[in-house]
């Protein structure tokens, strides 16, 4: 057994943290997403961030251990996420078939995340009134965040948004990424 | 019985009945012999000799009551009887989907693919000549706005002076009376001049009630026209 | 080492036996959804299906060693599927990506799953008005079929809602599958 695990093991009793640890995948593997100590804490019905820590460090290293295709990964801002290995990508990625979005939402959204933070009267503006079935659905998927401001509701893309396209979660950052990609992107090709 | 001493004699039993009506709610209608009650009393009362016309009159009432009581049972009688229930259906706890991660295809160049779509059609709009909305057309029986200022004040001292001439003793018109022989449009035309004379305080306006007679006041004696009569 | 696994590496050796496994989990983790041996095999570039069997048999057996939150189980139809154990659902749903049903029609979904093939009037008439909504929410998911006989319409689940659930495609058999499954259900939360 894991040093780490062991001691945990003694400190909470081994079934009790066999079960945290059972948790916190179950949470990781269900979110695909990073997770902060908060939302990791809400699984196991902890506050002690360093209890927490402890317990997501004991399963990363478990994972390590069994060597297999899926890996936990910490992040710089204390958020940890499950994935698969790179190395497994190129070869399982055409398992992949549904996307995220259709491409009505989805151009909807690429509008978003370009010229945020932006009036919904603007969004509807350029993509037309169907738009405000795509800004609830990506408003349910946890991709866009709407707030109202006097008399109008501005839009801005959230983290998890930055996070399922590996983007900063700072906004100036990310649409100088975005910026950069799609230069890069429309140049025509040679 | 010396309790009942001095109590009439219906309000002994059986008769009691007919009298203490919050007793029926103690019995079943159907025990109530109406026929022999209301037999039996009358046969008592001319024994002893004593007609009392409104304790006659309590006995039918209470028997009427009674009666419409046992009808009230009748009637329940022909109700078909209420299907017994049948026990509530198991209901099994909600099945909670099982839980699959699964990766979705859609990429960073699926979403820069979108977004140049969109880039496109955003300044297609900004290139289109913005379409000012526009106001429905005049009604026809208003002249183009600059005519019309310019005529209105010789409507304005054409109206006064037909309501000077229409005018009582004490400066009064009614509006009616003006417009009582012009055409509907006319009207109209005459009342948007009354309100030019209106804010320009030569006339003022007034009404007893939402939608009946305009009465008008002259406030000056003076014709418009004159001096100083700068209008607008 | 599991048996079977040591058969495997003698046969193919330890380090091309352990790389195909992860490849495995890897599909399954990505798919999300059951795959047939075909699909893995063209993972694993093997058109052996005893070979493809015994591995993802082998996967299926170390996860259940591991004891944790996953579970890879095979299907009647020799179909692999991972998953979160159901004991785990409650605790980690609401972190799940896409919104997934809530209880109301996820409880019209067990009756008529219970009580199959079943009238819609008598669905309406234990589940209420609002059952209409699920009834329409849970064909748009593929998990319910209704069909029009006479002058009412019968509902039954979909092979899919069998497959989802992984129960048998076999009426009888889902039947009592779901009794033991609800049976575990009523069991209070220790």
């Amino acid at each position: 057994m894991e040093v780490r695990e062991q001691e945990l093991s003694e400190r909470f009793g081994l079934e009790k943290v066999r079960r945290k640890l059972a948790l916190i995948e179950a949470a990781l593997y269900v979110a695909g997403r990073p997770l902060d100590l908060k939302t990791l804490g809400s699984v196991i019905n902890s506050r002690s961030k360093r209890k927490i820590k402890m317990l997501t460090g004991a399963l990363m290293k478990e994972f390590e251990n069994r060597n297999t295709a899926l890996e936990i990964i910490e992040l710089e801002d204390e958020r940890f996420v499950m994935q698969l290995k790179a190395e497994y990508t190129p070869r399982v990625r055409r398992l992949a078939i549904r996307p995220l979005l259709t491409v009505g939402p989805l151009k909807t959204l690429s509008y978003i995340a370009y010229r945020q933070p932006v009036s919904q009267t603007r969004v509807i503006d350029v993509r037309g009134h169907h738009a405000y079935n795509h800004l609830k659905q990506l408003e349910e998927l946890g991709l866009i965040h709407r707030e109202r401001i006097g008399r109008t509701k501005v839009i801005e893309t959230t983290e998890f948004f930055a996070d399922y396209f590996s983007l900063s979660h700072d906004m100036r950052t990310m649409k100088k990424q975005l910026k950069s990609i799609f230069g890069e992107f429309a140049k025509p090709e040679s | 019985m010396s309790s009942t001493v001095g109590k009439p004699f219906y309000f002994q039993p059986p008769w009691n009945i007919l009298f203490e009506l919050h007793k029926l709610r103690k019995v079943r209608p159907w025990d109530v012999n109406i026929a022999f009650l209301l037999t039996s009393f009358v046969e008592e009362m001319e024994k002893r000799g004593d007609v009392d016309f409104r304790a006659s009159g309590v006995a039918l009432d209470s028997s009427s009551l009674i009666y419409l009581m046992k009808s009230k049972l009748l009637l329940k009688l022909e109700e078909p009887p209420a299907p017994p229930k049948p026990p509530p259906d198991f209901l099994p706890p909600p099945l909670f989907l099982p839980l699959r991660y699964e990766l979705t295809s859609t990429t960073i160049q699926h979403l820069l693919d979108a977004l140049d779509e969109v880039l496109k059609g955003e300044r297609l709009p900004a290139l289109k000549p913005r379409l000012e909305p526009i106001l429905p057309p005049p009604p026809e029986f208003l002249p183009p706005i600059d005519l019309y200022l310019m005529e209105i004040e010789k409507q304005m001292e054409k109206l006064y002076r037909s309501l000077l001439r229409f005018a009582d003793k004490e400066r009064l018109v009614v509006f009616s009376k003006i417009v009582a022989e012009l055409e509907k449009l006319e009207a109209v035309k005459t009342f948007i001049v009354l309100l030019f004379l209106a804010q320009s305080d030569k006339v003022s306006l007034w009404q007893e009630e939402n939608f009946s007679e305009i009465y008008i006041t002259l406030c000056e004696v003076q014709p418009i026209g004159g001096q100083g009569t700068g209008i607008i």
